[in-house]
């Protein structure tokens, strides 16, 4: 639970620095000032070329569902059941969440994912932490 | 390099003791091994033991119960795979001249602190705090497997059927009672497509070998010694964005390619294998990373009986993570008992016939960001 | 065996920081000694990651951090002495040939887990849940020492101011404040006759190094290298049973002795040394250990400040474990990082002038049967 | 807490294969039907000949005090102060327990001491866990 922070409203965001609702709600990758490349989240230098000088880069709003899973069984803290995804960025990451949805039979691999927030588990207090999710579009 | 021997192997059963301490389990383990090997306890040099969770100093407080004390004893951790990165300690240190004699240990009580459901993660990892356990992790292997290469979860649940086969012969074997492809289909959904059958149990146990140089191998051996043809241990890599989390292909290729070509031999020549089948989908991706079959064709290995009893690559006679159990830390030298075993021709009802040469491919995996922890892949023969 | 150099050293600074996960200080630690190295990371073939508390894959969380994934990392635990058997570890793979650059990394987080009060140990010892912690073992050990050997409790405390003193000079140490006999002796009763400021505090750190074949070091190195003379790692004996649990010294004694003479030196070549000062007790043991003295000449040696800079063998200058701190995986690195940077002139204020030859003791302990968990001693160079 | 067995009027019992209190109080050590030595407890392999053979021994039910403390800061389930003491045993064996005294003060290395049965700590219901424990003789 490091790095987490309570916003104003005491409701627990979990990483507030992996994602953004303006003006649009995407995700904060790392990207490499050296040779470019990005990764999810920012490391402390790069895996490719091995630059310690990184900078906070926005990803694509959307990206394409990978794999997905309906978790029916899981630690106490995460109230079952939950969709849990894999999506690929234009930008070359793969980004692991949940997924928000309320059809999960309509998810289907490959489809395109846009970004929300939303609760992703229960804080020690049993309140809401939440965070960035991925929502099917279409 | 020299030439590195196992001279004997213990364990004890699989199952859940939550009575027993980890130092009570791997006293009996090691002490299995030692008697096994013929030796006298105090030839052994210096000891490694593999655990994920059971505290501090393990390996002093276990080895102290059977007078091993004095000799250095490092404790080591890959996740899944520490019992056999314990080994890879304990061959290295021969192979490279620094010993002669290694016990190689592994243990884990892990129904002391788990009742049942997934393992405990790091929260560390974002992945884990976001949901993410290992059945999840390997589910969503699953579903992308399943779509590009056409199988069915029937086929899925064929590799828990023929490892509860393999188990019903193996007395040590945590689920001894064979099963069917419907009974597996129905065992409870813990993350689609995965049914509760085709994961691993929550499980007790420990394992140790007794390893020496091929210098003293004539002088101490008290059976059939089992040559280390090939040991490798590799972490997983972070070579593709595009590939992270889902395959953990590439750290198995990379490992047994290197363990292979340690060994001057290929995956045609193995007899007999035991590999990581934490989860039903995990026999079809390693088998195929291993070279067993082509990408893809993992499934048709298990329709085709090839990886059964009987078959050309028996693949988990003891019937693996899924059925023998997977008490973490003492996996690996589970799966290495049970190949010296078959080259030793002791494997009971359950015996490859005429085994020559068996691998052991052991993962270590909870680091969403690369394809794995640790993987160690060992080539025995005789 | 081939000869072992350091290339570079790297630390945190010594402190609470709850907010920094083991894989956030670790990182920080390695590429700060891949810096100070002045190499590039991927000639890294091999990490060791010494930690006690901090979970699972600890070195792969860490390490991926940087890039630096494939090769094999082998998490390693020895108590309070993990960091030097990471050390240990990452020396014999290039002494013994199977490799030629090393990583020996050295974590731990306490504060996140520990809010003060005795290190939590393993209840499966018997001692341990009869109500021994660490600073009631050591109170033990003082108090049958003080009786034995005439020893005061201003002489105790003696040990502490002059590690103050030191540690005040040292921009990483956790206390910078000067104190005073009456200070320490004033602050709480932990157990008789040891005070809160007798006892190592709780705190947060990581260090690092990174090693390299004498093949190699003209080729690599881009500081003065520093040269690896002796290293050595051995567990604690049960050899007489009326020395039990009291008595450290027979595991430090031992192990010395081999590093000293596989180092081809002895104890009056040292000129700095960093050692296992957990308690103020453990000072006066182990330098009569380490053969800086007599039996039970431990206190004049303090009296006489042939301990404090200035001194002819200069104990601890970095503050040792009470005063810079003790972030139990860490410690072992953090020690040899001090002794790297007095060979190399560079550590500022407290530098030992001239210093050619420095030793490194930690000591891993909380086996009450035993003399200790893990002792390893390093002796380096220039 | 592995090993730890209740007793019919439910108080717990930390270790009771371990101490006697017929005829009168006394610890059970292991010894050797091989080399005859003692260990405290006893162990699956005799740490001096490593026979598997060993066998439960009584000791003497006194010994001397080797060294002690008084404990003033300890674990949560531990109330302080209370003492921790080392005694020899003339079978060759140094045990650790608690003592059991209401004048620390009159504590004395190398004094005579004998074996009494107390509370050593709270369970995790709050109740006093029973186990052997050293008192001064003198
Ligand atoms: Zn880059
Ligand atoms: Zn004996």
């Amino acid at each position: 639970m490091s790095e987490k922070e309570k916003a104003s409203d005491q409701t627990e965001i979990y990483k507030p620095e992996l994602f953004s609702t303006t003006p649009h709600p995407h995700l904060i990758a790392g990207r490499c000032k050296s040779c470019r490349k990005y990764t999810f989240p920012k490391y402390y230098a790069c895996p490719f070329c091995f630059s310690d000088d990184l900078e906070d880069s926005p990803l694509s709003p959307t990206g394409i569902l990978h794999s997905f899973t309906i978790v029916r069984r899981s630690f106490p803290a995460y109230p079952v059941p939950y969709g849990l995804g894999l999506v690929d960025f234009p930008e070359g990451v793969r980004v692991m969440a949940q997924i928000e949805t309320d059809k999960p039979e309509e998810l289907k691999l490959d489809m395109k994912m846009g970004i929300t927030v939303g609760p992703i588990r229960k804080g020690k207090d049993g309140k809401d932490i939440l965070s960035y999710k991925f929502r099917p579009l279409s | 390099m020299k030439d590195v021997y196992i001279l004997g192997v213990g364990t004890t059963a699989c199952g859940k003791f939550p009575e027993k301490g980890a130092h009570i389990l791997g006293r009996e383990a090691a002490w299995a091994a030692i008697k096994d090997a013929g030796i006298h306890p105090r030839k052994i040099e210096i000891a490694f033991c593999g655990h994920v969770y059971q505290g501090m100093g393990v390996g002093q407080r276990t080895l102290k119960e059977i007078g091993l004390v004095g000799q250095p004893t490092v404790n080591v951790e890959g996740a899944c795979g520490s019992g056999t990165l314990a080994f890879w300690e304990a061959w290295r240190t021969i192979a490279y001249g620094q010993y002669d004699v290694a016990l190689a240990l592994g243990v884990e009580n892990l129904s002391r602190i788990l009742s049942g459901g997934p393992l405990p993660l790091e929260e560390d990892d974002i992945e884990v705090f976001m949901g993410m356990g290992m059945p999840s992790l390997y589910a969503m292997r699953a579903k992308r497997y399943m779509e590009e290469y056409g199988v069915t979860a029937e086929q899925l649940a064929k590799v828990v059927v023929k490892s509860r086969k393999h188990a019903a012969l193996n007395p040590i074997a945590q689920f001894r009672k064979e099963t069917t492809i419907e009974g597996v289909l129905k065992s409870p959904m813990i993350a689609d497509p995965l049914t509760r059958d085709q994961c691993c149990p929550v499980g007790d146990a420990s394992a140790a070998a007794v390893l020496c140089s091929g210098e003293l191998v004539d002088k101490l051996a008290t059976k059939k010694p089992i040559k280390v043809l090939g040991c490798v241990a590799q972490s997983g890599k972070y070579t593709s964005p595009t590939k992270l989390t889902c395959d953990p292909s590439e750290n198995v290729s990379r490992t047994s390619g290197m363990a292979y070509e340690m060994a001057g031999l290929g995956p045609e020549d193995m007899d007999v294998a035991e590999i990581h089948d934490a989860f039903s989908i995990a026999e079809m991706i390693v088998c195929e990373a291993l070279g067993f079959c082509e990408k893809g064709a993992g499934a048709r290995l298990i329709d085709e009986e090839r990886t059964s009893l009987g078959g050309d690559i028996v693949v988990n006679p003891s019937g693996g993570l899924l059925s023998r159990g997977h008490p973490v830390g003492a996996t690996g030298l589970l799966q290495t008992a049970e190949i010296v075993w078959h080259l030793r021709g002791e494997a009971g009802k359950r015996q490859v016939e005429g085994a020559k040469v068996g691998i052991i491919e052991t993962m270590g995996g909870a680091q969403p960001a690369m394809d794995g922890v640790t993987c160690v892949v060992s080539i025995l023969g005789v």
